[in-house]
């Protein structure tokens, strides 16, 4: 028999406004193999922990049940708390009476009899644990970066720099991302190319980083420490080793009529390209889809004009393998797709643009080197105006996104405030609903448009836009005013929501970290555990996560690498030893449990046994190794004669639980 | 008949195998036996191949084929399918085994010609497509298919799934079985009906295990209901939850890997259609998860240890109910 | 137990560790009520989910039995959730075949960020087998009270 | 002796209906008889017997013996033990109604098993001459007569006439609290003796057992024949459990979650848990458990009770087994007469 | 102020003028502007205040040509036009009496019009 203790915290008033937790602890110190029962304010104070402690040695307690908060809070400090004081951590089990319980239920009897159940399965449930003791696995000391913007430039720039190797996979034929794009950057206003392009730089030079470019994830397999990943290498057709990115092909391709994704289409690049001057790796690549000699076999003029042979009309995708202690996920975002919004009348004219268009139009390597002009008949524009939120923060509606895309405030006074700076002669008018300026000097640059370069501000949206006669009617209203405005803009530009890469999704699947009903990678912890992803070894950085601009970005691939490295630097790793263990002397050897382990922790062996009557026999036996078990438990329930446990969530631990809940 | 005997003798002569696993004949035309026969003159005294040869041998092959030397073992199209999922599940050791495979055209059952009102029967022949009984009480004529086991009368196949040698002419597949019907039937009562039917049929089970132990699929080494650490542990039903627990636990350990063979319920004591559960999981998984046939290949995963990413969901089941 | 004339079943909803009991401890975070007869069970995995706990559940006086899971495709241990799924749809089916009612069990998948799902679910769980009234058909009468 | 019409038996169950609970055969949905709880409307089965024996009514397969009842740490004992009424079995058979001397022998003798005696005591056994006997019974062997089986009260069907007779005080008190015709003896002698023919013909009538008894017990023992007719068992408990003198139980303890009920329930010696104890079990493989209980029935038994076989020929095993092995197989094997 | 009539107000529209985040876009959209003393965002804000007897007494809410555009935009399934027409509702309600007969409305009725624009319609000429 157990000699179990029970400790009722009451979270100040967390739990016990509404859960009686004197009452709680002496009912459950009836419970048979209860010996100590007590409550206190804080079990997870220092004085708390002592107290827990303090019980161990004095009623030799074998094992603890906290009813506390929610386990996946402070299970971890309770297990600490306990091994401290000689129990073995696994000896210990939380009643969740906050989140569960306290949080949700308002009656004082009802939420405190639940409390006296849920204390009673955990009791149940300890009787029955056993210690444990992890085991331990060894750590491949390099991680993946998944994508190349500058969160995973800056998360492989710190590992690296702490003497990793590191990886980075980025699926466009050079790194840099959104940010390659982005003319000036707020609230200072430098240039983003020349904070930019040196750090491209850096990646590309030090020797612990590798780039995959053009290159995709093709399947993860494994767990933190030990990774196995597959890339997939596309075929750019021409050989990396050999081109010298001089550009000559780019020149001399007759397929001029591609449209250029670096200027979102807004002008047009060769059939081979290099995204842009400063692309890293400066190399060219072939555009598939419109290559004339890849189509029709006919062609070849890139092949000749090049001077280092590299182009290879034959090239094929390529497999890579490689292992990996820890992958970091910076795939970052995209702005939506604004054709659901039609009343601003994208879709029917060229001069309604979105945030990025306008930002490629302003800047001096964009489709009008620089000079704004409109885009439908290239003439200078004298009054623009700026939509905020569009496709943000709508709810229910079925077109946007509920949440604030939270760059576009900052952006949109950076473009108004350019302009009017640029453009003196401009009216810059910008509806919104709230302006959000939360960051270091944010709201003295929105206020210095408005006080200094005289951007109109309007509270208000803009009801529809109506292209007439080479203007576009504007049609608004101004909330303090009262009033409906009309105005005859020469531009619209909306600040459309931003959303996840939709690579993600799937991303996240093969790496079974989970997402938010957006498609955000989930934190393991919104506060505590911000860059960290709920499955081990993988890790966040940048806007995969979450809206956020450039200082953000870069702080948090700093923290994510300076997580990665936290885990690097460690030569093993001690494994979750909740796995699962079959008996032997049970196990028909019949493989179900093989079938369906994710992880190909379950092998055979032939095994010699004594049967009856003085006799050997050899039987076909399950073993699992515990290094490479994660202990979902799908093995035991495919398990016909229950041979095959799980350490922690045992059978007749689980079924006491039940048993606990049920009476 | 005289040809299975006749092959069991050439195999024991020829050194092919040292065994020879069987059915022996009993004291009625009947009351066969499963039997290991190790000599010529065992064969040729009690060896037998008749129309009440039911029971299926390929369960005890586990320990057969772990025993020294080769055994030969006669194989019904039925038989096959449960020797191929042993197979499959490790636990028959193959090199050991010559399998023989046997043509059926449906085996016979005393009980239910015990039900046909045959009594005191102590010997039968074969007249064409009749059973002509001689009983204690005078002759009595019983025509083959009403005597017909109710596995043979909804046969699934008739394929021998692998063999060695064969026997007569290989069969197929009869897609045409009917084996469901009694599922669909079951399937458009009302669940109070359905209820009220199992609790009639469950209620009698005595839990002698016979079903259990008879079955190819069951052949743990320790059956959770009889290992006192399961916490499930039970040798008699108390209560009624108790009996649907055990058929209900059974046939999900089964489930995706029983062939319906229909040992189970030519065993039941207590005439229990215990084939239904079964053939309710194979019913649904056909339906479900597409066409699966355990025992018939060495190679498909059975559906209970495979999935797709878009199979349906669990709610599918009240869908499918309707309002009944 | 009957409570104010109306029937108070007990419901175990036995949830994931990684996507459904985070969720519902969001729905406790936010303080999104679901009633009190429902109690949680953590299980690694929904593939942890034997047959027997369900049945055990039952006969020990449950009304209902719920199973929350990372939605299909992401659980945590890639694959366990799929497996969680066809098990209970034949489990499902067979006790409907059973003549059992099938408005007792159920699963749910639930995220980490679906507190408000979660409790939700459970309210709507709860009113429906609450109006189902007592387990009679799978019920073990030597565990009533 | 006494008489009654056949076609009034529905009036005769009625009335002894009113003695106290009566149990009759009579078929269940799957045309099998049992011994049920007569109702208005029940009719006797056509079949010779039941699948369950009629030890059913004094040993169920499951008894509640004592509960606890547990609060906190508290333990209470809680007697539950079923308390019989008078009650009436009609229609055992004669050797259903041997059996219940073979039970008495193990359940009343010293330490006295209360829960057999009382449900014993209260009940009153008609028993019902076979007509018809089938080729697996072979009662004879035993020396039981099924034209004149015992019980409290035995019964005959001659033509369309059901004749009574009392053999014991309990008998005669039920036959005389119900208002029967008064019959000869020697209207049933005709029916005797044509039960008598059919008797003779019986296949394994006079299966031959010689030599089970104490004197060769190690010889019967150590015969090399048992693991070839054990080869084939399954190790169900099917022939265990329709077996009208199988008496072995384990007693189990169930925790309802709110105390523990203690319970007995039939056991198999054909089962691998038979008698487990700590350090495993005495009986590892089928073979041994297989001979346990032949040897009990043909050997064991008699050499502790008279020479009175453990079994009554009623050749419910001979019908129910999986893998057709029974007792006269056995016998017939080991032992002195014709293989 | 009368927070029961709003509740019913609410309960009619099926709507919540809680989820309005004063954006403006459903006045931004609105054609009949010009001639509402109250305008779409004003109606929800109102509502949401309790302010519904104002409201119910303003000619504005016989002004909205139920063209359903703010329906259509407001980003957060608020939709104004839902509220005023429940405005309606609840003044005819009130007053209980037909002014205009459905036989009187002549076949000029566009068979494209919107079902609830018809509506909108008898509310309006019963005034």
């Amino acid at each position: 028999m157990q000699r179990i203790g029970v400790f009722v915290c009451w979270c100040g008033s967390n739990i016990a406004a509404t859960v009686d937790v004197h009452k709680v602890a002496e009912t459950l110190a009836k419970e048979p193999g209860v010996v100590f029962s007590t409550n206190y304010q804080y079990m997870c104070s220092q004085a708390g922990q002592e107290m827990i402690q303090e019980a161990i040695h004095t009623h030799k307690l074998t094992g603890v049940v906290i009813c506390s908060c929610s386990p996946r809070m402070h299970e971890g400090t309770f297990r600490k708390t306990c091994a401290a004081a000689g129990l073995n951590p696994y000896m210990v089990e939380i009643a969740n009476i906050r989140e569960q319980c306290s949080w949700i239920h308002k009656d004082m009897a009802e939420a405190t009899e639940k409390a006296v159940i849920l204390g009673r399965a955990a009791i149940a449930k300890v009787h029955l644990n056993a210690p444990l003791t992890a085991g331990t696995s060894p750590v491949t000391k390099r991680a993946l970066v998944i994508g190349g913007g500058i969160a995973g430039i800056q998360t492989a720039l710190d590992i690296a720099d702490a003497g990793y190797e590191v990886d980075i996979v980025e699926k466009k034929p050079t790194i840099g991302g959104k940010m390659t794009q982005i003319d000036k950057t707020f609230p200072t206003l430098d240039c983003a190319a020349c904070i930019l392009t040196p750090k491209m730089v850096d990646a590309a030079q030090n020797e612990k980083i590798h780039i995959y470019s053009y290159s995709e994830v093709e399947s993860v397999k494994g767990f933190v420490g030990n990774f196995h990943v597959t890339i997939r290498k596309k075929a750019r057709f021409v050989d990396e080793t050999k081109c010298t990115g001089c550009g000559d092909c780019t020149t001399k391709c007759p397929q001029k009529n591609v449209p250029n994704e670096f200027n979102l289409g807004m002008d047009n690049r060769r059939a081979i390209y290099i995204p842009f001057a400063q692309a890293v790796p400066k190399i060219a690549t072939i555009d598939a889809d419109y290559c004339t000699m890849l189509k029709t076999g006919k062609c070849g003029i890139c092949s000749k004009v090049c001077a280092a042979g590299a182009i290879d009309y034959q090239q094929k995708d390529q497999l890579v393998e490689e292992e990996y202690g820890a992958i970091v996920v910076a795939t970052g975002f995209d702005p939506i797709s604004v054709e659901k919004f039609d009343e601003y009348a994208y879709s029917q004219s060229p001069d309604v643009v979105t945030s990025l268009e306008f930002e490629r139009l302003m800047n001096a390597a964009g489709p009008t080197n620089g000079t704004l002009l409109r885009p439908s008949d290239k003439t200078h524009p004298h009054t623009l105006v700026f939509v905020q939120c569009v496709g943000s923060r709508c709810d229910g509606d079925g077109r946007g996104k509920s949440y604030c895309s939270k760059i576009c405030c900052m952006y949109t006074a950076k473009h108004a405030m350019l302009c009017r700076e640029k453009y003196p002669d401009t009216d810059v008018y910008v509806f919104y609903i709230d302006v959000r300026t939360p960051g270091k000097n944010f709201d003295e640059f929105y206020r210095r448009a408005v006080e200094e370069y005289g951007v109109h501000y309007i509270k208000g949206q803009v009801g529809k836009v109506v292209p007439e006669n080479g203007k576009l009617k504007v049609q608004a209203s101004d909330l303090l005013s009262n009033e409906q405005i009309h105005i005859d803009a020469d531009m619209v530009i909306l600040a459309a929501a931003i959303e996840p890469d939709k690579s993600a999704r799937p991303l996240a699947t093969m790496l079974t970290a989970s997402m938010d009903t957006n498609d955000f990678f989930t934190e393991a912890h919104p506060k505590l555990r911000p860059v960290e992803s709920p499955t081990a070894g993988i890790f966040l950085s940048g806007a995969c996560q979450g809206p956020k601009d450039i200082p953000e970005t870069v702080a948090q691939a700093s923290a994510a690498a300076a997580k990665v490295l936290g885990l690097l630097a460690k030569d093993n790793l001690t494994c979750n030893p909740c796995v699962a263990q079959p008996d032997e002397m049970m196990c028909n050897g019949c493989s179900s449990c093989e079938k369906v382990c994710p992880y190909g922790a379950i092998t055979y062996s032939d095994k010699e046994f004594r049967g009856p009557n003085r006799t050997t026999l050899i039987r076909r036996v399950a073993s699992v190794n515990p290094a490479v078990c994660q202990g979902c438990g799908a093995c035991t329930v495919a398990c016909p004669s229950g041979a095959m446990d799980l350490k922690g969530f045992s059978n007749k631990q689980i079924m006491a639980e039940v048993d606990a809940i049920c009476k | 008949m005289q040809e299975v005997m006749k092959k069991a003798l050439e195999l024991l002569q020829n050194g092919t195998v040292s065994r020879i696993l069987g059915w022996k004949t009993g004291d009625f035309f009947y009351d066969l036996t499963p039997a290991v026969f190790e000599s010529a003159e065992e064969v040729e005294k009690d060896f037998v191949f008749s129309p009440f040869c039911g029971a299926n041998l390929s369960k005890y092959l586990i320990k057969e084929s772990r025993k020294e030397g080769k055994i030969a073992v006669f194989l019904k199209p039925c038989d096959s399918y449960s020797f191929v999922q042993l197979l499959k599940e490790h636990r028959i050791i193959r090199d050991n085994v010559y399998v023989v495979g046997v043509a059926c055209d449906g085996m016979c059952d005393i009980e239910k010609m015990k039900e046909l009102g045959v009594k005191g029967v102590t010997a039968v022949r074969e007249d064409g497509e009749n059973l002509v009984c001689e009983t204690l009480y005078g002759e009595k004529t019983v025509a083959r298919k009403d005597a017909l086991l109710e596995r043979c009368v909804s046969c699934k196949s008739k394929k021998v799934v692998m063999f060695d040698e064969m026997l007569g002419e290989n069969g197929e597949e009869n897609p045409e079985s009917h084996r469901f019907d009694k599922v669909a039937e079951l399937e458009a009562m009302t669940p109070d009906e359905r209820f009220a039917f199992w609790q009639n049929e469950l209620s009698r089970c005595i839990r002698c295990n016979a079903c259990r132990n008879v079955c190819p699929a069951c052949s743990c080494e320790k059956c959770v209901f009889d290992n006192a650490n399961s916490g499930i542990a039970n040798k008699a039903a108390v209560t009624s939850f108790e009996e649907q627990n055990f058929h209900i636990i059974r046939a999900f350990h089964v489930a995706s890997r029983c062939t319906d063979c229909g040992e189970c319920s030519r065993v039941c004591p207590q005439h229990i259609p215990l084939h239904l559960l079964n053939r309710k999981f194979i019913k649904d998984i056909n339906e479900l998860y597409g066409e699966y046939q355990a025992g018939a290949d060495m190679d498909t995963k059975p559906p209970l240890m495979n999935f797709t990413k878009d199979d349906c969901e669990p709610s599918i089941v009240h869908e499918r109910g309707g309002d009944k | 137990m009957q409570v104010n004339g109306e029937y108070k079943p007990t419901i175990v909803a036995f949830c994931c560790n990684w996507c459904s009991y985070a969720g519902a401890d969001l729905s406790g975070t936010n303080r999104l009520t679901y009633p009190d007869n429902v109690k949680i069970i953590r299980i690694p995995c929904s593939c942890r989910l034997n047959p027997m706990f369900i049945l055990r559940a039952f006969q020990r006086g449950a009304d209902g039995v719920i199973l929350c899971g990372c939605h299909p495709g992401d659980c945590h241990y890639t694959t366990g959730n799929y497996y969680a799924r066809r098990r209970m749809t034949l489990l499902f089916s067979m006790l409907d075949f059973l003549g059992i009612e099938r408005e007792r069990t159920r699963v749910e998948w639930v995220s980490a960020a679906e507190g408000a799902k979660f409790a939700a679910t459970m309210n709507e769980f709860t009113a429906q087998v609450a109006k189902l009234g007592e387990n009679k058909r799978l019920e073990d009468l030597r565990c009533k009270k | 002796m006494k008489k009654l019409s056949l076609s009034k038996l529905n009036e005769l169950f009625s009335a002894l209906s009113q003695k106290g609970e009566l149990y009759i055969p009579a078929d269940e949905k799957n045309g099998q008889a049992k011994f049920t709880l007569w109702q208005e409307g029940l009719s006797m089965t056509e079949n010779l017997n039941t699948v369950r024996s009629a030890k059913d009514l004094f040993f169920p397969q499951v008894e509640q013996m004592v509960d606890f009842k547990v609060s906190g740490k508290e333990i209470e004992i809680v007697e539950n033990r079923h308390t019989a009424e008078d009650f009436i079995i009609f229609g055992v058979r004669a050797c259903d109604a041997k059996s219940f001397e073979i039970l008495d022998r193990v359940f009343l003798s010293e330490p006295v098993d209360t829960f057999y005696k009382e449900r014993r005591d209260h009940a009153t056994v008609v028993t019902l001459a076979c007509d018809k006997p089938e080729e697996t019974c072979f009662c004879t062997a035993f020396g039981i007569d099924a034209s004149n089986p015992a019980g409290d009260v035995s019964a005959w069907k001659v033509g369309e006439e059901l004749y009574l007779r009392a053999n014991t005080e309990k008998g005669e008190k039920l036959l005389s609290s119900l208002n029967l015709e008064d019959a000869d003896e020697s209207a049933v002698e005709e029916t005797k003796a044509e039960i008598k023919k059919t008797l003779e013909k019986l296949p394994f009538g006079k299966l031959n057992l010689n030599g089970f008894d104490g004197e060769h017990l190690m010889e019967k023992f150590n015969r090399p024949e048992w693991a070839e007719l054990s080869e084939a068992c399954l190790g169900c408990g099917t022939c265990t459990f329709v077996c009208p003198t199988c008496q072995c139980y384990d007693v189990k303890d169930f925790d309802t979650g709110s105390g523990v009920q203690r319970y007995r329930c039939w056991d198999s010696c054909m089962y691998s848990d038979f008698t487990m104890m700590a350090h495993g079990t005495n009986r590892p493989t089928q073979k041994e458990r297989f001979r346990q209980r032949f040897m009990h029935k043909l050997v064991y038994f008699p050499s502790n009770n008279d020479g009175i076989y453990g079994c009554v020929g009623c050749g419910r095993c001979l019908q129910k087994c999986p893998i057709h092995m029974n007792i006269v197989k056995v016998a017939k094997t080991l032992g002195e007469g014709e293989k | 102020m009368n927070k029961e009539l709003a509740k019913q107000i609410q309960e009619i529209a099926g709507v919540n003028p809680r989820k309005c985040m004063k954006c403006g876009k459903c006045t931004a959209t609105c054609p009949a502007f010009d001639v509402m003393e109250y305008h779409p965002h004003q109606f929800v804000d109102m509502v949401e205040k309790g302010k519904v007897e104002e409201l119910m007494n303003s000619k504005g809410i016989w002004t909205c040509l139920s063209c359903m555009a703010c329906i259509e935009r407001c980003p957060r399934s608020v939709e104004p036009a839902r509220v005023i027409e429940a405005v309606r509702v609840a003044v005819a309600r009130q007053q209980g009496m037909d002014h205009l007969k459905p036989e009187q409305i002549p076949a000029l009725l566009d068979e494209e019009l919107p079902q609830q624009a018809i509506t909108s319609a008898f509310r309006k000429y019963r005034k």
